[in-house]
């Protein structure tokens, strides 16, 4: 948009805001100026054309034996499989389906299940970001299957799933027998995190959990929480988990906050 | 048992009660989803009728989640005051609605019923109400809560200002506090959602928070919304908590499935009001609600999600919070699939909050699963703002960096005071005009404000 | 809805209008009483119901072959047709298809055209109420079948048209070079009136016709024009239009009017 | 020539002025239905971006409809005021945006500005605007009409009653009348549309609603809503017309197939005020208008619809029209699908009409084959509404049983006037009140009208 007019009896139009320095700070969308008391032109359209982007998005579900194959090729045993939905469009509104396993599939895993059952599954989730997974999900657990070895803790093979939901993590678990159950799921999009992964852990995952039974990590992602912190966030969370036998809200982060969380030193606003 | 309607030489038929509230329910996807909706319009229109023609007491004896294995259900029963009920007790549904309209009835008229009245019956007149019932009645209404300031006033408009951040980067926080309150943001409360469940990342948010309301004498309150365990935890070790938040629902197992019971809902608000924060009244708590959620949580007894949320409020008043918030459009489409969709929702949920004595706001949202868009909440946000909505969000941008959705922005906030004529909370009116931020009379920014902000924008520059 | 308890203190809500004895005047829905300034609750649903039906009633199209055995019966030739819209999902959407002959029907029309051109084509076509036709385009028809054999006006076959709009007449009076085409259509449904009939004027009707060159009755039906009523008022512009060799805009209905329609004596509200 | 945008690795090309604008348009069933919408709403948003770019003089260089061959263009670009349009001359549309919206923009400078804009301009504007712009800038609009009252002023908000009976049966068309002035309906006009073009039966109908407005000394006009060959004749023949009334569209071909010309219309605004009917005004025009009339009659030289309505404004204009209705949702789902194309497209009509200097109000309507219903028509209603809307029709039950579509009625009228706090136009409401039928300031009827109205309302007990 172009510059004032000094020709022009009508004033400019847009103000800008004084503290655009501090947008350094956040990726969210401060400092935007005003029009009136509206939003200028320009950002306006800019936010229609991420929203028209981000909504793209979500129509694309992940290739889940693509992504097995690279599982595989780290030398993790890998499984794909898909949920019970038909197709993205279903996908949107039938979280039940979501929720559960193919037929076919489920039959795929249970061929599976080794005769001792693993302490720890991972199971990869595309949910509502396929980005977040082919963006995330490698480094994630690049740096947490070494701590799992570390610890010692058996890991069953890798489920990668098509059109999942959370809770397609219990089925999953359900059917390995596992201690306890990882999801690694793309979050739904943001205009502005379109790869946005959701780390969800649960002691006992059985068909049937529900939320309180487990424990969350979110926002993993470059401008979030990077992968290798999200795994050693993860680490603290298992160990917790493993001794106390249960998962959910009566298990607590309470893990030293590093740093940058704590605000560092000194907080601009409040000079404490 | 069962209700019917006859319609021509068609009958149609509601075997049980859960049936024809979910079948009157104008159409969404969630009660498809649930299997529960009306097939088509004919028998929504019918199921509409017969609701209209149920005595409203029927409620009272029905119960639509049973009693004995639902502590919600026992809540809204054995609360119910009777006498407040006397006047209405005679009613239909349908009357009810015609009642709610007359001129007579007004905000102390409403005000004197509201305890009177079940969710369960706020839900039904819901149902049969057209969306300009669901202003006009819900405009009349005017509930007032106190904690540093007034909330809720007639003609007042008050914003949540929200400045998430994806690390819970305090820094990042107030960046966005700082821009928010340039644009007049924050009355209602500023409130956080922290990104982890880490208690000492909340306890530095919970101290970063207090600072800023204390370094500018900000006469409003801070909120972390962590789950309801973790503030109690944070209490406990002496963090400076003024609101306590939790995500509630409108059964047991929803609220199960949440990790709460009223029990622990009780626990917090006395923990809370013990801490005395509060200058001008008590009410600490902070709930969040939508429709849908029960159902995600397969404790849904096979009532429609409308009348369960409403239920959620009826959980809510127990409590005498400060704030009430339906997150409208937050989940996704497989409860509420479009723009349309979550406009009914939004009006539904305002009236039946407002009917029920509830410190009703609004989170005007949409996610980028969901068949909706900014225009769509500039709709939505335009009659709540009329039917005289207690406060909505404000983001920088609309967009949420964390949450990964789209909700009101500072400037939409502006935009539906100028256009309806509304000013903050009278405190906080007040605050912005001394320090010089904001001209509260036209709504527009001073050139430059005096006092504490002054240095801290010079080294933003 | 109960009426009002005397024990309570709330006064009874709906306020009755007083001049409901008026509504023998007319179907529009008047002295409704009010509440506060709104509507009833009972008229209010009775709203939703009648909504209800009236949307799902514009999904129905017209058989047209049956429609086409009923006109033959009659002893008058008749053809059935369909438009070049493929359901009534697309008749919604796509008025372009509606106003074209399938290709097939075009075939089929062109063979049953004569040596000598009709004066007059009559095209009945459901429109967007299959009722109006099923209700009104017969006894309009033995009305005015019989006029123009007195006024010894040749008839073309009679056109029955499914999915069809105004304009599908064009088509049919071109291929069968009619002087004058007459359409008999399904007005759109209104909530109080489902089988409202328009019958549509066309002096040299062709592909691409606009509805300036076209008369227009409407309203044709039992608390309307009566369609023997209408099928007079179309013999008086056939007649203007035959003479004048147009129609349209510039031919205007000037016949003198009925008492019914005139206001017979007094007027209530004027006393004049 | 052509426009372009960038996003990402993808270039987005719009061949013409015509196509860009086109894809700018939010979406809708008429302009799929022409071939020229936005392919999804990536290409939608970058034809925005490519719009907002462009200057808004462009309009002025390149028709988007032949000068040559349209006399609509033609009237346009030779009455536009490069006065008026100097202070604009240098902005984008995207700067226009902008300018609008801010506060030094108020009412004296938008009516200053009118003359300056092209229809185009004002239609390339509203298609980068949201929902709240379009009620924002609106309700900064004053524009102000008289005849025998003053319609449009600020905190105003006037309705046609519109009696409209299938047999024009002029016993049936007073009890409308007399059932719409009851609810203090009818100061923007009271308007039947007759259903034959028989000149004899307009001439009684003429005649009849002349009788009422004297006879109860209505500071309202009347109008027979028949073709204007017919109200010409008509008045050729002595009868007693206030306004004469046209549909127009925004191209000649349009225009043509309505059976008018530019020429007719003028020859109908003479004829009309030579009768000098008026008494505080000469306002003598009605026009209605809607989306989609143009791509109906092949008349559309592949321009979108929304761009084409702002054109027929440009038309209306040039009459000093007492009203301009668009009548939005009347047509059908072929060029507005559904209650949210609706809603976008009476806010884009109110705006553009407003911007361009006209009294413009809106039949919020819907016809039984779109998917729309009442509680779009409650939510439109309240946003034009807050938008000022100068007025909106008036029928009784929302059924008008000629017509055969739902549109506002006369408890809708309340509803908006009660929820915003505004007044039928000042004559009419001081007679309301005198007559002792309505209590203006609560809306309320009175229990017994005083004066000539207290004959017939016992004669029809
Ligand atoms: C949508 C959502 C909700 C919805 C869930 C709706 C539904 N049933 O589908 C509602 C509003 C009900 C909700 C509630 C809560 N949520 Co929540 N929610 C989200 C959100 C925005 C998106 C999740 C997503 O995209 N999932 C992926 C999709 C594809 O999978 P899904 O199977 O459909 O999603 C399931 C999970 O997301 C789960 N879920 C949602 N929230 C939470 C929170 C926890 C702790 C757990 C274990 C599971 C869980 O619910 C869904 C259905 O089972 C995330 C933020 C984000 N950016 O991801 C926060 C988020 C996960 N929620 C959060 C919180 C704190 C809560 C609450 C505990 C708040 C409270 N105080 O009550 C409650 C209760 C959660 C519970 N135990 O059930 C935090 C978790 C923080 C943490 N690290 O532990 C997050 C990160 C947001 C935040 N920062 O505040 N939430
Ligand atoms: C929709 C409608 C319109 C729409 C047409 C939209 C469209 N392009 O699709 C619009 C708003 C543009 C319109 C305009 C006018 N209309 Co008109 N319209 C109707 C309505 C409500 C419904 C028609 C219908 O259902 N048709 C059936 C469908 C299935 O077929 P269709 O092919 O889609 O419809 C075509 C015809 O309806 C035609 N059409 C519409 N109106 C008119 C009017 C005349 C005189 C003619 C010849 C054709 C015509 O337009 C459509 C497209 O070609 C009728 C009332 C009714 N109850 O029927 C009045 C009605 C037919 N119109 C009427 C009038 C007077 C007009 C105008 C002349 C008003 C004016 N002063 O300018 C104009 C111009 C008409 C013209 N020459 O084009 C009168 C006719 C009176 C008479 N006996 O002559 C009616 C009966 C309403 C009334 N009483 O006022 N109209």
């Amino acid at each position: 948009m172009s510059g004032s007019d000094p020709k022009s009896a009508l004033p400019a139009a847009v103000v800008p805001d004084r503290w655009e320095a501090l947008r350094e700070l956040t990726p969210a969308r401060i400092a935007l100026g005003h029009t009136g008391v509206s939003l200028p032109t320009k950002h306006h359209l800019a936010f229609q054309m991420a929203h028209a982007r981000a909504a793209k998005a979500v129509h694309e579900a992940l290739d889940p034996d693509a992504f097995a194959a690279l599982l595989a090729a780290r030398g993790w045993p890998a499984i794909a499989l898909s949920s019970a939905v038909a197709d993205r469009t279903e996908y949107l509104t039938r979280p039940d389906r979501g929720r559960r396993l193919s037929d076919a599939s489920r039959t795929a895993l249970s061929a599976v299940v080794s005769a001792e059952a693993p302490q720890l599954a991972f199971v990869v989730v595309d949910g509502l970001s396929r980005a977040a997974i082919e963006s995330h999900a490698l480094p994630f657990l690049d740096a947490a299957m070494p701590m799992a070895a570390e610890a010692g803790w058996t890991v069953g093979p890798i489920a990668v799933v098509r059109n999942g939901r959370v809770a397609v993590g219990d089925e999953v678990g359900e059917v390995l027998a596992a201690t306890i159950t990882v999801v690694l799921i793309g979050e739904r999009p943001g205009l502005s995190s379109p790869d946005s992964l959701g780390v969800y852990l649960t002691h006992g995952a059985k068909v049937g959990t529900t939320d309180e039974a487990r424990n969350c990590i979110s926002n993993v992602r470059g401008a979030g929480l990077p992968p290798a912190d999200a795994a050693a966030k993860l680490f603290w969370l298992l160990k917790e988990s493993f001794g106390r036998g249960f998962s959910g809200v009566a298990l607590k982060d309470d893990a030293p906050v590093s740093q940058a969380i704590d605000g560092g030193g000194q907080n601009f606003l409040t000079g404490r | 048992m069962g209700y019917k309607y006859a319609v021509g030489h068609e009958v149609h038929r509601f075997d049980t009660l859960a049936v024809l509230m979910a079948k009157a329910t104008p159409r969404r996807s969630g009660d498809e989803l649930a299997g529960v909706a009306a097939a088509d319009p004919e028998e929504r229109a019918a199921a509409q009728l017969a609701l209209a023609d149920l005595p409203l007491k029927t409620f009272l004896d029905e119960p639509l989640v049973p009693y004995e294995s639902d502590e919600v259900t026992r809540l809204i029963l054995d609360s119910h005051d009777r006498d407040a009920f006397a006047p209405i007790a005679h009613l239909t549904v349908g009357d009810f609605r015609d009642l709610l309209l007359t001129d007579d009835v007004d905000g102390a008229v409403l005000a004197a019923l509201a305890p009177g009245l079940t969710p369960e019956m706020a839900a039904a007149v819901s149902k049969i109400s057209r969306n300009q019932d669901l202003v006009l009645v819900a405009q009349k209404a005017e509930v007032v809560t106190r904690f540093r300031n007034t909330i809720g006033l007639k003609g007042r408009f008050s914003t949540r200002l929200q400045p998430n951040h994806p690390t819970d980067d305090p820094n990042g926080i107030a960046a966005v506090i700082l821009d928010g309150l340039m644009y007049g943001s924050g009355d209602a409360v500023i409130g956080i959602n922290p990104v982890s469940d880490s208690i000492p990342a909340v306890m530095t948010l919970l101290k970063m928070l207090d600072d800023v309301i204390q370094t500018y004498a900000i006469p409003t309150q801070g909120c972390i919304l962590s789950h309801v365990t973790t503030s109690l935890e944070c209490i406990e070790r002496g963090a400076p908590v003024d609101l306590t938040f939790q995500s509630i629902g409108g059964t047991e197992g929803t609220n199960r499935s949440f990790g709460v019971t009223l029990s622990i809902l009780q626990e917090a608000m006395e923990a809370t009001r013990s801490l005395k924060r509060g200058t001008v009244g008590d009410n600490v708590m902070y709930f969040e609600t939508g429709q849908g959620s029960a159902l995600s949580a397969g404790a849904h007894h096979g009532v429609d999600q409308q009348t369960l949320e409403a239920r959620a409020y009826g959980v809510a008043r127990a409590f005498s919070p400060l704030l009430v918030n339906t997150v409208v459009g937050f989940i996704g489409p497989e409860y509420l699939y479009d723009g349309r969709q979550i406009l009914r929702a939004g009006l539904e949920d305002h009236f039946c909050g407002k009917l029920l004595g509830l410190p009703m706001g609004c989170d005007i949202c949409y996610t980028n699963h969901a068949d909706a868009d900014q225009n769509d909440m500039d709709t939505l946000l335009t009659m709540l703002a009329v039917a005289g909505v207690t406060y909505i969000m404000g983001i920088p941008g609309s967009d949420d960096v964390m949450l990964n959705y789209q909700t009101t922005s500072f400037h939409d906030a502006l935009y539906a005071r100028r256009v309806l004529g509304r000013q903050p909370a009278p405190e906080f009116a007040a605050w912005l005009e001394k320090t010089g931020l904001f001209d509260g009379e036209t709504l527009t920014r001073r050139a430059s404000p005096s006092g504490p902000f002054q240095a801290v924008l010079e080294a933003a520059r």
